[in-house]
C-alpha cells in the first residue's frame, strides 16, 4: 500500500499508462502557468478516452489539457471556468459533454477537503445564487453557508519545479496554483518537473509538498509551452 | 441618452477614478476588462499590492520580455514586484474569503440598488464559469464595480432588481460609470458624484432605481485630469 | 485599515501593549518548538490579565506562555493538550480558569477556518467521543461528521524564521507547526524573528505567509529560549 | 496471573514485534510510551518514514547535540533525513486525516473486542488534552496498539467494551501486548500469536473479550532474538 520511497522517474508515456478509461483524473494549472504540458501531451497521444477531468479551467482548444477536451477524450468536465476553450462550450452545448462548475475557492478547498480528510466545505460562496441549487444550505451564527463535497480523483496530474528522488517538490511562481492541493486528492500522483535532484540537495524548509504524496516523477520534455513554464 | 464618450474615454475615466479610492498599503485585486487600467492612475505616493487570484502577491507591470510562469489571472505575464510572493490556491483564495483583501474591482452585467452584482451569466448564451468572482465579492472588504453607466443598446445596468443570475447578494460598495459615482451602504444607494457632460436628470434617465442624492454633489474626480491630457 | 506596507520593527515591550486585558491572544508552538518566546516574556512582565489563550498547549508553567498560565493572566485557555503545565491543570480543577479543549487537527482546522472565511470544519475526528457533546453532526455520504466553529483571536503573537520588511516570513525545522496558520486568524499579527531581511532578498517562492498578514515584527531577544529556538 | 515480566522486558519485547509489522516505505507516527521505541527494531532494509504531528516528515534519531529548533511531538530534539521535510500543523493534520499515513502506534487504556479506543481520559483525573490521538486514529490506515496485557493491577485492558471514555470507534485494527497479538478485523477479534510464557488458558484468563483463535496460533514473533540478546 505504501508508495515507493526512492519515486521511479518515467517517462510521460509510460506515466499516460496509469490513467485507464472512465477515470477521473486532476490535472494542475491557471490558465497557460502550471499545467504539467509534458505528461498531458502523453495522455492525448495515448487517446485514453471517457475521461472526467478535473482541473479548474480546460485551457485553450490547442493549448494542454485543452486539447484532451477538443479530442473528445473528456465525457465530464469539472471546473471553475471554461470561457477560453471554444470546445467545451460548443461541446457542452451539444449535449456531448457533461459540466460541473464551481467558484474557483470552493473549488480548491474541496479537493483540499478531500485531501485532508475532511467531509465538506462551509463557504458562504455562492449563498443567494444558481451555486446553491441543490445544495445543503447551513445556517451558522445567523449567517448561511453552502455545503459542498469534497474532490477526489484516481489520478493527479501535477506541474512543480524541482524534485528530489524522495519526491519531495518546490515550485515556481504562478505555476504553483492547484498544484500542491492537487497532490493531496488523488490515489496516483504523478508530477512533471524542471529537473530531478540528488536527495538532501533540498532545504527541508523549503520543501512545499512531501514526497510521501508523489507515486512518479516525469521530467519535462521539449513541448512548446513545457519549455516556456 | 445624447451623450456618448469614445469607449477609450469611458474606460479610462472610469479606472482614472477608481485608482483615487486605494490608500497605502491596500491590497486589491482587480478583474479583467476595464479593472486592469487602474493600476496604470495609481498615484505614484500610493503603494498598492496587487493580488491575483492564481496565486501572486505582488503582481507589477507586463516584463519586456514575457515569461508565462508568472501570469495574473487573465494569463498576461508581469513582473513580480520585490517584497512579492507566490503562494498556492489555497492560500489566494483564503486570503480572498478571508477578509484579508481592501478590495476588489470588477465588471458587472447588472447591479442593484442594494447592492446586489450579476457579472457572470447570461441565460441562454454558453456559461463560461464564474471563476473567482464570487469569492472575491464575497470576501473582499470593498466590491468597487467598474461598468459603463448603460449597455451598449442603452439598457441600465444599474438596477431596482438584478434579472440577470446573480453573483453575490448585497455586497457591492461602490459602483463607479463615466457619468457618475454611486455608494451603497446598508442597502440604501447613494449618489456621490456626476460627471461634466450630464446632469442628475440624465443620471436619473439612465438608471433604474432609487438612490438618495449627495449634498453637494459634487463634480466625478479625475474628469478634470482627463481634460489636461488632451 | 489596510496594514502597513513596511512593517514596523518593535521592541516586544511595545508589541506586548498591543494585548489588553480582556483580549483573545493566539500563540503559536507546540511544545517547546516555535513559541514566540521574547513576545510571551514582555506579555508576562506587562502582567496583562483576563486573556483568552488559543494555543495548541500550555507549554511548561516556567516556560514561554505557560508562565501566563501559572500567574493566573489567563481566564480561559482553548488548546489540544495542556498535561505539561501543571498550573493549568490545578487551576482549571479549582475553578479558576476555563478550559475547551480539542483534537489537534480539529484546533488547527477552526483557526484556519477563522482566517480562510469558512463557516466551520466538517471532521470525522471525536465523532462517538465526548468531544462530540453540544456539537452538530451532519451525516455526509453516510459517514458522521463533526462540526466545529472557526476560532478566531483579536492578537496573535507567531514565531517565524526570517522576515522582510513587507512582512514575508519563511519558517525553520519543527519550529513552524501552528505559527502560519495562526498569522491568518487574527486582527493583529506580531511575528518574532530570527532576522529581518532587505526586501528582495527572500526568494518569492520560498516565502510561506504573505507580509500582508502582518503588523509588526520583533527581532527575537536572548532569552533562554529564544536563543535555542 | 503467575507470569510477570520485567517492564524493561515488557516494552521491548511490544515495540520489536510491532516493528516486524512495517513494509519499505511506509509513512508511520509513534506515539510517546512504547511505541517510542518501535524504531530500534526496524531491520536495516525497511525504510519507514517518521512523521510527527508537529511537522516533521523523515525525523531520524536523537542528536549528538540537541537542537530544539527539530523536535518531536514529545518534545525530544531528533535529526532530519535526507529527504525529511517540515510541514505546518493544518498539512500535518491533513496528511494524517486524510489517509496518507500507513500507520499510528499508540498506547492504551482500554481496547475494545471491536476496535473500539480509550487512551487519554481517565474520569475525576485531570484531563491533560487528547492532542493529536483522536485525528490520528481516525486517519491513519492502520492503529496499532502497543500496551501491556492488564494494568498495573491486573485489570484487563482489552474488554468487551470500553467503560473509559473513547478516543475513536472501531479503529483499532492490531493489539500488541507483552503476551499476544490479536487482530480485529469487521468487529471481529482474532488472536494471532501467543508469548511462549503463556497458554491461550492464560490469555483468556485475563481478556475479557470475546475472540477467535488463529490456526495455527503460533508462538509471538521476535520472542526468540530476545532471548538470543540476553
Amino acid at each position: 500500500m505504501a508508495k515507493k520511497v526512492i519515486k521511479p522517474v518515467v517517462s510521460a508515456a509510460e506515466a499516460a499508462k496509469y490513467v485507464r478509461p472512465g477515470m477521473s483524473i486532476m490535472i494542475g494549472g491557471f490558465n497557460y502557468g502550471g499545467i504539467p504540458y509534458t505528461l498531458v501531451e502523453a495522455l492525448v497521444e495515448a487517446g485514453t478516452g471517457d475521461l472526467t477531468l478535473i482541473s479548474n479551467d480546460t485551457a485553450y482548444e490547442d493549448v494542454g489539457h485543452g486539447k484532451l477536451v477538443a479530442k473528445g477524450q473528456v465525457k465530464k468536465v469539472i471546473a471553475s471556468h471554461v470561457g477560453l476553450n471554444k470546445k467545451t462550450g460548443q461541446f457542452f452545448m451539444e449535449g456531448k459533454l457533461e459540466l460541473v462548475l464551481y467558484p474557483q475557492g470552493t473549488f480548491v478547498e474541496c479537493i483540499r477537503a478531500a485531501g485532508f480528510g475532511l467531509g465538506g466545505v462551509l463557504t458562504p460562496t455562492g449563498v443567494g445564487t444558481v451555486v446553491e441549487e441543490g445544495k445543503q444550505v447551513i445556517k451558522i451564527n445567523g449567517q448561511d453557508y453552502l455545503l459542498d463535497l469534497p474532490l477526489r480523483a484516481d489520478v493527479a496530474f501535477i506541474r512543480a519545479y524541482k524534485a528530489d528522488r524522495m519526491g519531495n517538490l518546490t515550485y515556481f511562481g504562478t505555476n504553483r496554483n492547484f498544484n500542491p492541493i492537487m497532490a493531496t486528492a488523488a490515489d496516483y500522483v504523478v508530477a512533471e518537473v524542471d529537473s530531478v535532484v540528488p536527495i538532501g540537495e533540498l532545504d527541508p524548509n523549503e520543501v512545499v509538498t512531501p514526497g510521501i504524496l508523489i507515486d512518479a516523477l516525469v521530467v519535462k520534455g521539449d513541448n512548446y509551452y513545457a519549455n516556456r513554464t | 441618452m445624447p451623450i456618448e464618450l469614445s469607449e477609450e474615454r469611458t474606460r479610462h475615466r472610469i479606472a482614472r477614478r477608481i485608482a483615487k479610492e486605494f490608500h497605502d498599503g491596500d491590497v486589491v485585486n482587480l478583474g479583467i476588462g476595464i479593472p486592469t487600467l487602474v493600476s496604470d492612475y495609481i498615484p505614484e505616493d500610493v503603494r498598492i499590492i496587487f493580488q491575483t487570484e492564481n496565486g501572486a502577491i505582488g503582481a507589477g507591470p507586463a516584463p519586456e520580455v514575457p515569461d508565462l510562469r508568472f501570469i495574473g489571472a487573465g494569463g498576461r505575464p508581469f513582473v513580480i514586484m520585490p517584497g512579492g510572493c507566490f503562494v498556492a490556491s489555497d492560500l489566494s483564495f483564503g486570503l480572498i474569503r478571508g477578509g484579508h483583501l481592501d478590495a476588489t474591482v470588477l465588471g458587472a452585467l447588472q447591479v442593484s440598488q442594494d447592492g446586489d452584482l450579476a457579472n457572470w451569466m447570461v441565460p441562454g448564451k454558453m456559461v463560461p464559469g464564474m471563476g473567482g468572482a464570487m469569492d472575491l465579492v464575497v470576501g473582499a472588504r470593498r466590491v468597487i464595480i467598474a461598468t459603463t453607466h448603460t449597455t451598449k443598446r442603452g439598457e441600465p445596468k444599474i438596477v431596482r432588481k438584478c434579472t440577470l443570475p446573480l453573483t453575490a447578494k448585497g455586497v457591492v460598495k461602490l459602483i463607479v460609470t463615466e457619468f457618475a459615482v454611486f455608494s451603497i451602504e446598508k442597502g440604501q444607494m447613494k449618489l456621490l458624484e456626476i460627471a461634466p457632460e450630464v446632469t442628475l436628470e440624465d443620471i436619473k434617465a439612465m438608471t433604474d432605481a432609487d438612490f438618495t442624492v449627495a449634498e453637494p454633489l459634487i463634480s466625478m474626480q479625475g474628469v478634470e485630469e482627463e481634460e489636461e491630457e488632451e
